[in-house]
């Protein structure tokens, strides 16, 4: 069967704001740069494109309709997944498998300082008949969910404040996050109580960012670069969408889409085989739900293993080296991109201040958010073998 | 190109199109689904994966509705994902599920498509004012229909094509559409009839335009060893193929849809296919109004630029023709849920080349079937070739 | 990248818009009869799965799980236990609500599902993930067949 | 659908029984709001129409001129150059009669719109927009037409400072 890798990355990096270009020229601007590191030319050498976006993000029905231009895919072929970007990534995998396809290229972006009712817009994601009448800030979603993971696995509070104060920091060393802080676990809890457990600072604030990335199949991956960084497996999965019926306490799409992953890539010991991880971190002790569901330590461990130290930049497991969503911001679908290019950089060793040592293999998950159960996984080595 | 794996449809289910249903979404969803899985003879403990189209969030008004109807299609702690072209989704819809299967990565996936356009209430026209540009277009008080309009006098003016020729297409399809128990707009009616129905946006009038609708399809693709065992019918996706055009639709010459020539081709290199009109033997494209089945017939390579016309006077995409276009009677007949609609098309193949469609049935035992939808802001082609 | 971008921050602009459409929800084929059974006799229904052995609450038309189709209803009971809370300090809006909002995930007794709610008659610091709970349904006259007939749970005493 | 499949899917209701209220249904209206940030292309093509002028791009590689301008040229990939005023004079590529308002009522009075052909800029590139002082009848395809401005006091920075495109006399 047909491997595929990464060849060409490129990112705006994230702001809270970004009001001197439109979603357009943003995404103009990441596709320029990837096309560069790839040593691509979109006219002539990509067969395929797609975009990931969801219409009440961008403000327009079809966003589809708004994309080829700026990336170069006019009268060519290109279509929208609508889902976070690693699903694109997962996408991308499958055309390259098919042997029709050689390169492809992904994109997502956000634009959310667009939007000026981001809450009404998750609120209308809410079932419509049993859920979205009730009303109130839908965060509450994740107030429920956290206070049930806290119950059954003892974590505590303070462990999931261990995960904001980690990836704050190691935001610090990245040029593409917007929210690095240096700040303590007691500055999180102290922070305003919003949806009980969870306060203001255990939630990622909002960015803008675009990020595209070239995937080429193996041979054509060779020939284009000498660091290819090979996709080892992708998953992808999803829980009910009911509030009603689901797992409150476990991410159970996370469990499933790494098993998926895990079994492509050969991984038989996450734990000892993956020397980082991007994990979905839009509310603080989703770090740690994921961490259990990645099977990275048994449940209930994860807290401990972070106040440890071993999810730190220099511990055993680096978890969000980048800064995660709490250090580098929520970049709508963008967020799983985000974490994958964290984990492409470190492999292909341009992290920089970030630069974890000898990384060989890295994981990058993500969740689709409020009022989700689905998620994503990839594992991306430099070894095809 | 060379594609290793065969990709073969074993299943295919419909719901009755209809301008409101009382289904929910997921109901509906799970309708089509759960009878495409019957016609195949599985359960849902088969399926590897699933697949949703489904045209904007602002019809079934649910943010990321995708996530919403997961369980009616079937999706429950499987991987799911969603596509999404615009008006193109329900054809592209089973193109996904094609590459789900052809990467080698699932036996078995489900491709479902749904939509339910009368939550928008009391019209979805309002949801359609959202598709366009906010600053160039929206302001002037854009209609979904003027583009529409806009498009086909451009295309009759460009070829000399008259009203009466276009509306033949109107009368085929909701003729045909009187041989489909889905149909939401069957009807016997004469050129007259469409030319004499209220204008609405010249050159568009009422009967020129499929309604808008309530509905499901789904079908159950599986890898060849799978299918093999399954059915001794199965039939398979040879050809897939999809473009973009640009954005910026007031900059390009309307009067042909050079995007679904563009995916055409490029679904017939893969199939191998080198002479669309004698290797075809019948065809659904795209025809939410009725000039937009010629105009998509000239896009396929069926015929030549502005000869669609001609071929539908001359009979020769009726049923019985040498070349059927819309046996099922097309959105005009059958009705217009958007998504649902184009894999509706994708099902009539497979129906067709299954020779399961009964009254609808193209004679001559047919082998090779294309379907197409059209999306986006006259911007988007899908396309599938499929042969018994 | 673009050969000139705005550098006098007077020349940003912004353009206001929106995507706001009226909508109508139909409940659907479960959804009708449970609600039906709300207004009409305050009563909780549920759908059971025979394969499964699940039963529904809010009823489904169809297991989530095995595709059956679900065609037996069973009336269950308005108490259950609390699976997990939260307090919500602030509005859709963001503005801080003079009164938080106890939102609870509430499952009821001997079935698969419940409801996620708004408890009533507790104070936020009493609450308890475990403890019992039953639904406090509004006046026969006032219920109209919504989840809001349902007015909130409050603590069985 | 197949002949194998006997029972059909799917149950019927009646728009008027949702229009009176006979179907139980639950209703919305949700609060969707943005600013979209305009950019660098649109926002200056926007101040111009304030001036009542209309402003393109020029890519040196193909040497285009786009309306509506953008900062990249869609078709070689590159960003466009510089900044090139168009007349406010085109010609009409296609048009409608429309006896449809925008939330689908109908009209009296028909609204005429078109894609203008725009001078100065590329062939076919046109922009939409509505034509005035024109009979329905008289509107013909190629027919030459100009902007109508609104005064410029009253104008804000957008597509409707045109008030809509007459015919000129040739």
């Amino acid at each position: 069967m047909r491997e595929a890798a990464i060849v060409g990355v490129g990112c705006t990096g994230f702001r809270s704001i970004t009001p001197e270009v439109s979603y357009k020229e943003l995404m103009f601007e990441a596709a320029t740069r990837a096309y560069e590191d790839a040593g691509v030319d979109p006219r002539r050498d990509i067969d395929n494109f797609i975009c990931c976006s969801e219409d009440y993000w961008e403000g327009f029905s079809i966003f589809d309709e708004f994309v080829p231009d700026q990336l170069g895919a006019v009268l060519r072929h290109l279509f929208t997944v609508a889902a976070d970007g690693l699903y694109g990534v997962a996408t991308a995998y499958m055309l390259i498998r098919t042997g029709a396809f050689d390169i492809i290229a992904l994109e997502a972006h956000s634009k959310a300082s667009d939007i000026l009712t981001f809450a009404d817009i998750v609120a209308f994601a809410m079932d419509p008949i049993f859920n979205r009448p009730l009303g109130g800030h839908p965060f509450y979603v994740a107030g429920l969910e956290m206070n049930r993971y806290l119950h059954e696995t003892k974590a505590t509070k303070e462990m999931c404040a261990h995960v904001v104060v980690k990836n704050k920091k190691n935001a610090l060393d990245n040029p593409y996050a917007a929210y690095g802080a240096n700040i303590t676990v007691d500055d999180v809890l102290a922070s305003e109580p919003l949806f009980y457990p969870l306060t203001r600072l255990d939630i990622s604030p909002l960015v803008d960012g675009c990020v595209v990335m070239i995937l080429a199949s193996d041979n054509v991956a060779k020939k284009l670069t000498d660091t290819p960084v090979w996709i080892k497996g992708v998953g992808w999965n999803s829980d009910t969408p009911w509030l009603e019926t689901r797992d409150w306490g476990r991410a159970i799409y996370t469990e499933l889409a790494a098993k998926m992953a895990y079994k492509t890539a050969g991984i038989k010991n996450p734990r000892k085989e993956i020397c980082l991880a991007e994990i979905d971190d839009r509310f603080s002790y989703k770090e740690l739900q994921n961490l259990e569901a990645l099977d990275f330590c048994r449940r209930g461990e994860a807290g401990k293993l972070t106040e440890e130290g071993v999810t730190g930049k220099d511990g055993d497991l680096p978890v969000n080296p980048s800064g995660g969503l709490l250090g580098v911001g929520y970049p709508l679908e963008t967020s799983g991109l985000q974490k994958l290019l964290e984990v492409v950089l470190q492999l292909r060793g341009e992290a920089g201040k970030r630069q974890i040592p000898n990384a060989e293999t890295g994981l990058a998950q993500v969740w689709r958010g409020i009022p989700t159960a689905s998620g994503a996984v990839a594992v991306l080595s430099t070894n095809l073998r | 190109m060379f594609v290793k794996k065969r990709v073969a449809v074993v299943g295919a289910g419909l719901t009755l199109f209809r301008r409101n249903l009382k289904q929910t979404g997921r109901e509906l969803a799970y309708e089509a689904t759960k009878m495409a899985l019957d016609s195949a003879g599985l359960t849902l403990k088969d399926i590897d994966c699933v697949t949703l189209g489904t045209a904007p969030d602002a019809f079934d008004g649910i943010h990321m509705k995708g996530e919403n109807l997961l369980d009616g299609a079937g999706a429950w702690r499987k991987p799911y994902s969603r596509v999404y072209v615009g008006g193109g989704t329900g054809v592209f819809a089973a193109n996904s599920g094609w590459w789900h299967v052809a990467s080698g990565l699932f036996d078995t996936c489900l491709v479902v498509a749904e939509e339910k356009m009368s939550s928008c209430f009391p019209h979805p026209q309002y949801a359609f004012t959202t598709i366009f540009d906010p600053i160039m277009s929206r302001p002037l008080g854009m209609n979904l229909v003027w583009i529409f309009a806009l498009e086909m006098h451009r295309y009759m003016h460009v070829h000399g094509i008259k009203k009466e020729q276009i509306a033949l297409v109107s009368v085929k399809n909701k003729g045909n559409a009187m041989d489909h128990p889905c149909a939401q707009l069957p009807a016997k009616i004469t050129v007259e009839d469409v030319l004499n129905s209220e204008v609405l946006v010249w050159p568009v009038q009422r009967l020129d335009i499929s309604p808008t609708s309530d509905g499901a399809a789904a079908l159950v693709l599986a890898s060849e060893d799978v299918a093999k065992k399954i059915t001794d019918d199965p039939v398979w996706i040879d050809g897939v193929g999809w473009c973009i055009d640009s954005t910026y639709w007031t900059n390009r010459d309307l009067y042909f849809p050079k995007y679904v020539e563009c995916a055409a081709r490029m679904a017939y290199k893969m199939a191998g296919i080198k002479n669309p009109p004698k290797e075809i033997d019948v065809a659904e494209p795209y025809d939410p109004f009725d000039y937009k089945e010629l105009h998509h017939m000239e896009g396929l390579l069926l015929c030549k630029k502005g000869e669609a016309p001609k071929l539908t006077e001359e009979g020769v995409t009726q049923r019985d023709g040498d070349l059927p276009i819309n046996p099922s009677g097309g959105l005009l007949g059958v009705g217009n849920p958007i998504a649902a609609a184009g894999l509706m098309k994708v099902c009539e193949i497979f129906w067709q080349l299954r020779g399961e469609a009964g009254k609808r049935q193209v004679p001559g035992d047919p082998r090779t079937g294309v379907a197409q939808a059209w999306g986006d802001l006259m911007q988007y082609g899908s396309v599938i070739v499929m042969r018994s | 990248m673009s050969l000139e971008k705005i550098g006098d921050p007077r020349e940003i602009r912004h353009w206001m818009g929106h995507m706001e459409c009226d909508y109508s929800y139909t409940y659907g084929v479960a959804g009708e009869k449970f609600f039906k059974e709300i207004k009409e006799n305050a009563r909780i229904m549920g759908t059971r799965c025979k394969n499964c052995g699940f039963v529904y609450v809010p009823p489904r038309l169809f297991c989530e799980r095995c595709f059956e189709r679900l065609t037996e209803w069973v009336k269950v009971g308005k108490r259950g236990k609390v699976h997990t809370y939260t307090i919500a300090y602030i509005n859709v809006d963001g503005s801080k609500l003079k009164k938080p909002i106890i939102w609870a995930m509430v499952k009821i007794d001997n079935v698969h599902g419940g409801f996620v709610h708004k408890l009533g008659e507790i104070d936020p610091k009493d609450v308890e993930i475990g403890m019992r709970v039953e639904a406090v349904f509004k006046e026969k006259k006032e219920r109209v067949g919504s989840m809001l007939d349902i007015k909130y749970f409050k603590p069985v005493k | 659908m197949s002949v194998k499949i006997k029972k059909y899917a799917g149950e019927r209701i009646k728009t008027d029984d949702l229009r009176k209220g006979r179907i139980p249904v639950e209703r919305w209206k949700p609060k969707i709001r943005y600013a979209w940030s305009t950019g660098t292309a649109m926002s200056r093509f926007l101040k111009e129409l304030k001036n009542g002028r209309i402003i393109g791009r020029k890519c040196h590689k193909c040497g285009r001129i786009v309306v509506p301008p953008r900062m990249f040229c869609e078709l070689c990939f590159r960003p466009t150059d510089e900044w090139v005023y168009v007349k406010d004079t085109g010609i009409i590529n296609t048009y409608s009669i429309s006896y449809l308002a925008t939330d689908a009522t109908r009209l009296k009075e028909p609204i005429l719109v078109a894609i203008i052909e725009l001078d100065g800029a590329s062939k076919g590139m046109g922009i939409f927009h509505h034509l005035g002082e024109v009979k329905k009848e008289d509107v013909k395809f190629d027919m030459k037409v100009k902007a109508v401005w609104k005064p410029p006091e009253e104008r804000t920075g957008a597509i409707t400072d045109i008030k809509y495109f007459k015919p000129v006399e040739v």
